[in-house]
């Protein structure tokens, strides 16, 4: 059963990836792209850990989905049609891509990950709570501070510079 | 559950399709509404709420909403001394929050 | 499309069905009501024309050219403030159309009962061609700002271009109406 | 009255039978038989007299009720069984179902009128039913320019997230359809669905109207899901798990209302937010912007629309029961099954029915604990929803400025005043280990 | 906490009202009573006589086909035609009298106004739709027949409400 | 337990390469957008993978940590693009060069 | 909207309202800015369920309205060129039916100006009869105005209840003057028909139950904090410009301003009765809702003074000539407060059975002024609030 649930995935995860990047329409990007991030929740949860499946749904798929969605309905749509992608930009790509997934899956496959199995019972989520208080602390708090920063961040960037003042005031 | 739903839904529709009438004679029929008018300009439009700065907090209150989950599931087999850095987390979200809902809450500026 | 081109509306007055001379109409006048129009015949002379002083109401008649000045000393002289109604009435037989404010107070309260009744006469053409032929008259907007939509009726039922009213659109009547502005009086109903 | 109906002719009409006839076959054919297989194989069939029971010799035992018992047992233990009938589909369905009913005469009550009155024999009791009729065969309209997957499939998404939510709620002991370990999180990762169909279906529509009631109803489930996550978490923190099942088991004594009350407030404000209903409809302030971003959606697609977000608001007054009234717990007040008739069979006079399957039927699965486990959840769950009924009769809407700043300053407050009241209560030893329970 | 108290005293003003009287009126089982036999007009006094204003009613015996009524409607509605009656009365020679489209009818009742011999009232019957429009034109021999009008029920104020019954 | 790492190590390694193709061919902001959340997810897969093959919680917490991390790039990234289209009316990235000023 | 017009007014009507009065005088809401593609031009109405039928032509900046340009018009049936057409009686049942809630009041200032342009002197008892059918049809009037701004601010009960309860009023209405909703009871020297017997009792006994479940309006709409926090300071009409734009009726003394044509300038038998003039002082969407309703209680009171005063007997009507006439070249202006505000009709007789020009000046299109004024600057989600608060009733501003 896992294994067929694995392929599953890894054709759910792959495919939409690549249609969220190759699609015409962004907003089916988009869509795309949340059945990749819910693919990559499916992964989580085959690999038993629940916690970061459903913390990846609620924030990946509920939220940034959602902000990218919106984006995206804010931008013009003639607009995200304008440009036509370089032929040979798009080859050197794949090319890059291939080499990349290439080389890089045959030195996973040679080393010793192969042979890595485990009998070990999963990790339950409420070790995750007590690491956040405890060991990874500093990195909580840094954390906090990210996240206070990019939140002041983002709304400072995304505020509207008031060019229409001037206009009036002239 | 989900599927079920879908499996459950998706005949619904398809018999309502079947049995219900497909009149195709006035192409004003199928404009989308405008309260009588024929539609003006393109329908989705860039528009902007003035609320987008709420779905940016969103984004990033939701990630620390969830992380309080796996700190409040794990609380009965904590030390006290742990609640600390979780307070200064908190402490840390909230005074960004001020500032957030202050921009946010600003009228001319979205 | 100037004003002194045209001729002066006033050129017969007798003939006006709405003008009553004071005089013929009654012994006793009202007090305050004279006193009001005493008060534009002094500040006008003969510019304006008293129709009639009846008990809260008080008829003025003034030509298109002096309607701004006087609505203007109507405003800051006497202090009415806004505009109750604007109606047009057609006059074919005179080849005239009158224009009648009926302006109050709400800001006085002892002019809260009185109306006044500033009555003026635009041209009138056979064929008209609304907002392009000589139906013209000065707008009161800048003075009266209530008037804005009421002229606007005006224009689409009598075809009495504003000028000066910035914003001369249709109002009430359907956006492909291609007919004589509907309440001149040759505008027949269909069967009547 | 010839002017309303047309004539009568009997081709036409044999001719519109025979249709109905076929698109009713070749439905059973296509989709029944194929259901009804597919439950035959996946339940595991029990041992009858030795023999296994398989498809075709259950349906030859239709004909003796006391030998379809042991097979009703069996369906009943199934998932298929759980998802469709008990605590998932239909019977939120059915609650939802009769939420709408109750919802029309209540208003009604109290605006001093009568309600659907006619169809039915009593107070207009099959309404529902005629309105089903009716958005079934209803013309469906797509707008020009609409983008058309999208648009078909956001209802459908929408009755089918609701659902999964529905799956979560434990309705009585071991009855719940998705008993996972992490089901409070499991509810959030769904209700972060409802937006995004939201505004995925306004956007397909190309129309204003749904465009800007999208856009609000948006905002406005955004922005009530965090007071809504932070609510919740006094109650995780002093029960210490995220399991629903648990959460309940844990109530026993008393529900966590009384502790923790100003959370419970707070989830039901944002309840009542996130299900779009008066006082906080503005996704569908028919005043403002026609319906909000259902004004394009016609007949059926309308209908799964509403059928979803009655589920949806079966699902929330649910979890609002089990959170903080104590789900299924309540005194025993539903008569033990007698042992006497369910060994013995029914003595009716002179004859004994026997019935041999009642046994395994009664004591395995529907037990005494389950049926009034039901009974005070559908109890509380009516209670609940009383309440959400009601501002529906007393209040106007909100405007959308008010509503943000409403969510994300008061009730962000209060949810933080909540959770230091739930850790005063653990540190203070009243709760949690060692403490009451 | 004025908003708080605001929206309990709305939710009890709510919950107050489950237990009211319905007031609405269930129309075609019930029917409301009205004053009187209908709107009549005594032209001596030259005052009306109050009642509801819905079908018209034709005395054949006192109509003398002065076509006042019809006049009368000229600059109303139009609905009143004088229509050739078969039967003869001494008074009317013309023998004319009217026949009302329902379809145009007002019921401003200034036909009964103009009416200077009784001949004319309007009766309490409002129920008058038909399947077509030529249903709708009374001729003066329908106009004749007195509706029967079932009249029960009336707005009562009780302790718990107002209520029709 | 029938899935090894290698798989999941496999498929993280495909979504990287996706993820850089993207980076690497398209212009559009909010498609490098995609690529960059793709190449994050492929990196929290393989943390929780292997979090769960060396069985350590440290796994799954670097990976919430670093699925926070990308709210917060994508929340910044966004409001750039909303900035960049409010200043220029588009959203291609070529088109941003004068921001290098 | 610009078809037939000339190029000059073309081009004012296709950009947005810029000008201001050339006084200091700002209009209230935004400044304006340049139009671009922030901004969304929306239709609501004529079809729109919070429009009536009236097009409103809202340009919104995401949640702000920006302009609104009010297009009345779509149930124009030019009531003032019918009335050129037919004699002094026969106008009676088509004047009224621009709103026909409001009939009585609506006919009033047209009967009071024939009956001085005729000379025709009023029975007493006819005055009171006026009297109490204009003060019960102002409720009616106010209670179907209360239904639907409580449909307009999603409040499905307020819609119910006063649309419930008015049918104690026209259940009285329909008593004196045999119609339910559109009454033709006025008349040129009195009304139609006496009060039926037993009126007054019952007319006191439903106006005392009426005003008691007016008075629990109270709990549910307007002490509702939800309402409160919706519609105070929203749309708010200072005192300088309501004076300036000319608004009247409820509008005009929510602003401050104490003008009831009841009151400066009685007609009929007003002077004899206590009115109370409400007036606030806010000039916003809430007083401008609440002041009708505190109206409807002054209304029963004003009611029960006249059963009071009426003479018991007498008569109620003058008998009037076939087809009366005016006394030759004549204008009469008269004006009454209606349920939405001073009432004006405008009447020019050249001694001819038909009026030479009939002008209604009615309070709706002169509040209508009041809206682009309001609305800009405003939030999407008021303008439903803002625009009924004006007490506009959309056929009437049409006639």
């Amino acid at each position: 059963m896992a294994d067929i649930a694995f392929l599953a995935l890894a054709v759910i995860t792959i495919g939409s990836a690549i249609a969220a990047l190759e699609m015409r329409s962004l907003i089916y990007g988009s869509i795309a792209l949340m059945g990749s991030l819910g693919g990559i929740a499916g992964f989580f949860l085959l690999l038993d850990a629940p916690f970061v499946a459903l913390f990846q749904l609620a924030v990946y798929v509920g939220s940034i989905a959602v902000l990218i969605l919106f984006t995206v309905m804010l931008v013009k749509r003639e607009l995200i049609f304008k440009k036509i992608e370089d032929k040979r930009r798009k080859f050197a790509g794949i090319g890059l891509m291939l080499i990349l997934m290439a080389s890089l899956g045959a030195i996973f496959i040679d080393s010793g990950i192969k042979t890595i199995t485990t009998d070990e019972p999963p990790v339950d989520f409420r070790d995750i709570g007590i690491d956040f208080v405890t060991y990874y602390w500093p990195a909580l708090i840094l954390m906090g501070l990210i996240l206070a920063g990019t939140v002041t961040g983002a709304l400072v960037l995304a505020r509207r510079v008031d060019e229409e003042d001037e206009q009036r005031t002239n | 559950m989900f599927a079920f739903g879908i499996a459950a839904m998706a005949p619904a529709l398809v018999i309502s399709r079947m049995i219900s009438p497909r009149k195709r004679s006035n192409p004003v029929k199928f404009l989308p509404m405008e309260c009588g008018q024929v539609p003006s300009g393109e329908g989705r439009t860039h528009f902007m709420m003035q609320y987008y700065p709420y779905i940016l907090m969103f984004v990033v209150f939701d990630v620390m909403a969830i992380f309080l989950y796996a700190w409040g599931s794990a609380l009965l087999e904590l030390p006290k001394s742990a609640t600390l850095p979780m307070m200064g987390f908190l402490a840390i979200m909230f005074g960004a929050m001020a500032p957030a809902l202050y921009l946010s809450g600003k009228r001319r500026i979205w | 499309m100037s004003s002194d081109s045209n001729k002066p509306v006033e050129e017969k007055p007798e003939t006006k069905p709405v003008v009553k001379k004071p005089e013929e109409k009654s012994v006793e006048l009202p007090k305050f009501e004279k006193d009001i129009s005493d008060k534009i015949v002094e500040k006008f002379g003969d510019k304006v024309e008293v129709a009639f002083v009846k008990k809260d109401r008080v008829g003025i008649n003034v030509s298109r050219e002096n309607v701004h000045d006087v609505a203007e000393f109507i405003r800051d002289g006497l202090n009415y403030d806004h505009v109750e109604s604007v109606s047009g009435v057609d006059y074919p037989q005179d080849n005239e159309i009158a224009v009648v404010y009926h302006i109050g107070s709400y800001s006085d309260p002892t002019l809260a009962r009185q109306l006044l009744v500033l009555s003026t006469r635009a041209q009138r053409e056979e064929n008209p061609i609304p907002g392009n032929d000589a139906t013209r008259l000065p707008t009161l907007r800048d003075i009266f700002y209530s008037v804005e939509f009421h002229e606007r009726e005006i224009f689409e039922m009598f075809g009495v271009y504003f000028e000066g009213h910035p914003d001369n659109r249709r109002l009430l009547l359907p956006e492909d109406w291609a007919d004589i502005p509907p309440l001149r009086k040759d505008f027949a109903i269909k069967g009547r | 009255m010839s002017v309303i109906a047309p004539k009568f002719k009997l081709s036409g009409f044999i001719q519109s039978l025979l249709d109905n006839i076929f698109w009713i076959l070749l439905l059973f054919v296509l989709i029944g038989l194929p259901a009804v297989f597919i439950i035959l194989i996946v339940m595991p069939m029990p041992v009858l007299d030795g023999e296994l029971l398989t498809p075709f010799l259950a349906l030859s035992y239709l004909a003796n009720p006391t030998r379809i018992l042991p097979v009703i047992h069996a369906f009943m233990t199934t998932d298929i069984f759980r998802v469709m009938a008990f605590p998932g589909f239909g019977f939120a369905a059915l609650l939802a179902a009769s939420v709408i009913f109750a919802e029309r005469k209540m208003m009604a009550k109290l605006q001093l009128r009568v309600g659907p009155f006619y169809c039915g024999k009593f107070e207009g009791i099959l309404q529902l039913m005629g309105d089903g009729l009716k958005l079934i065969s209803k013309e469906i309209i797509i707008p020009a320019k609409a983008d058309k997957p999208i648009f078909w499939a956001a209802p459908v998404l929408f009755v089918a997230t609701a659902a999964a939510f529905v799956a979560l709620i434990p309705v009585a002991p071991g009855w719940v359809v998705a008993d996972i370990d992490l089901g409070l999180l499991a509810v959030f990762a769904v209700i972060g669905f409802f937006p995004i169909i939201t505004i995925l279906s306004a956007w397909s529509a190309n129309s204003k109207y749904p465009f800007i009631g999208g856009i609000r109803a948006l905002f406005q489930m955004v922005s009530f899901e965090i007071p809504l996550i932070l609510s919740l978490l006094g109650v995780v923190m002093v029960t210490g798990t995220l399991n629903l099942s648990e959460i309940t088991a844990s109530q026993s004594n008393f529900p966590w209302i009384i502790f923790l009350p100003i959370g419970a407030i707070v989830f039901f404000i944002t309840m009542l937010a996130e299900l779009e209903r008066i006082p906080f409809d503005l996704p569908e302030a028919e005043s403002e912007i026609v319906a909000g971003w259902l004004t394009e959606l016609s007949g059926m697609l309308y209908g799964l629309v509403q059928l979803g977000s009655y589920l949806k608001l079966y699902a929330f007054a649910a979890l609002f029961v089990v959170l903080f009234l104590g789900g299924w717990n309540g005194p025993m007040i539903i008569p033990a099954i007698p042992e006497q008739i369910l060994t013995e069979g029914i003595e009716m006079g002179p004859i004994t029915l026997t019935v041999d399957g009642l046994q395994s039927l009664f004591g395995n699965t529907i037990t005494q604990e389950m049926l009034n486990g039901t009974f005070w959840f559908v109890l509380k769950t009516a209670g609940v929803i009383f309440f959400i009924i009601l501002p529906r009769g007393v209040f106007p809407r909100v405007r959308v400025d008010i509503l943000l700043n409403l969510g994300w300053t008061k009730l962000i407050g209060l949810c933080f005043i909540n959770i230091f009241i739930a850790l005063g209560l653990l540190y203070a030893g009243v709760l949690g280990p060692g403490g009451l329970q | 906490m004025g908003t708080a108290t605001g929206i309990i005293r709305a939710l009890n003003s709510g919950i107050k009202h489950l237990a009211i009287k319905r007031f609405t009126l269930r129309y075609p089982e019930e029917k409301l009573k009205f004053v009187g036999d209908g709107y009549q007009f005594d032209p001596s006094t030259g005052v009306g006589i109050a009642g509801l204003k819905g079908r018209h009613m034709l005395f054949h015996d006192k109509c003398t086909g002065c076509q006042l009524c019809s006049i009368a409607c000229e600059g109303v509605a139009e609905a009143i035609a004088m229509v050739k009656v078969p039967e003869e009365h001494k008074h009317n020679k013309k023998a004319i009298m009217p026949q009302i489209d329902y379809g145009k009818c007002v019921f401003c009742g200034l036909c009964v106004d103009a009416c200077p011999f009784y001949a004319l009232y309007m009766t309490n019957d409002y129920e008058l739709s038909t399947f077509s429009k030529e249903g709708l034109i009374y001729t003066p021999a329908q106009l004749q027949v007195k509706p029967y009008v079932a009249q029960d029920s009336e707005i009562i104020i009780t302790d718990r409400g107002a209520s029709h019954g | 337990m029938s899935n090894e790492l290698i798989d999941f190590t496999l498929v993280s390694v495909a979504l990287l390469g996706i993820g850089i193709y993207g980076l690497a061919v398209k212009r559009n902001f909010i498609r490098m957008l995609f690529a960059i959340e793709i190449i994050i997810n492929a990196a929290n897969l393989n943390l929780v993978a292997f979090g769960r093959f060396l069985p350590h919680s440290g796994g799954q917490t670097l990976a919430l940590f670093s699925i926070a991390i990308a709210a917060a790039e994508v929340a910044i990234g966004l409001s750039l693009i909303i900035v960049a289209y409010r200043m220029y009316q588009n959203i291609d990235i070529e088109d941003f060069r004068s921001l290098k000023g | 909207m610009t078809t037939e017009l000339p190029a000059d007014i073309q081009s004012s009507s296709s950009e947005i309202q810029t000008d201001k009065p050339s006084s200091n005088w700002l209009p209230p809401g935004l400044a304006l800015q340049k139009v671009d593609e922030r901004i969304m031009t929306l239709n609501v109405g004529p079809q729109h369920p919070g429009s009536g039928h009236m097009r409103l032509i809202v340009q919104i900046d995401g949640d702000y309205i920006v302009a609104c340009d009010p297009d009345p018009g779509y149930v124009h049936r030019g009531e003032e060129k019918m009335a050129e057409y037919r004699n002094y009686i026969t106008n009676i049942p088509h004047l009224e039916r621009p709103v026909i809630h409001d009939s009585c009041n609506m006919l009033y200032p047209y009967v009071l100006g024939v009956e001085e342009l005729l000379g025709i002197e009023v029975p007493e008892r006819a005055k009171y009869v006026r009297v109490i059918a204009a003060e019960l049809n102002r409720c009616i009037y106010i209670m179907y105005w209360l239904a639907i701004y409580g449909i307009f601010l999603g409040h499905s009960t307020m819609f119910m209840w006063p649309t419930g309860d008015r049918e104690l009023l026209i259940d009285l209405m329909e008593k004196m003057t045999g119609a339910r909703v559109t009454h033709s009871h006025f008349i040129p020297g009195g009304v139609r028909n006496d009060l039926p017997a037993n009126f007054e009792e019952v007319c006191l006994r439903q106006v005392n139950y009426f005003e008691k479940r007016i008075k629990e309006y109270a709990a549910v709409f307007y002490d509702n904090p939800i309402l409160i926090s919706r519609t105070q300071n929203t749309g708010v009409l200072s005192r300088q410009d309501a004076i300036r734009l000319g608004v009247t009726g409820s509008v005009l003394r929510a602003s401050g301003i104490d003008f009831d044509v009841r009151k400066k300038e009685p007609y009929d038998v007003y002077d004899e009765l206590d009115i109370q003039s409400i007036v606030m002082t806010e000039g916003d969407a809430y007083a401008r809702s609440k002041i009708p309703w505190l109206d409807m209680m002054d209304s029963c009171n004003i009611i029960r003074q006249a059963l009071q005063k009426m003479p018991k007997s007498g008569s109620v009507r003058v008998k009037l000539k076939p087809n009366p006439k005016g006394k030759g070249l004549d204008t009469v202006y008269k004006r009454v407060e209606s349920g939405r505000g001073s009432l004006g009709c405008y009447i020019v007789s050249d001694g001819k059975p038909e009026p030479y020009r009939l002008k209604l000046s009615v309070p709706s299109f002169r509040n209508l002024i009041a809206l682009p004024y309001l609305l800009k600057g405003e939030k999407l989600g008021n303008m439903p609030s803002v625009y009924w608060s004006l007490n506009y009733w959309p056929v009437e501003a049409d006639r």
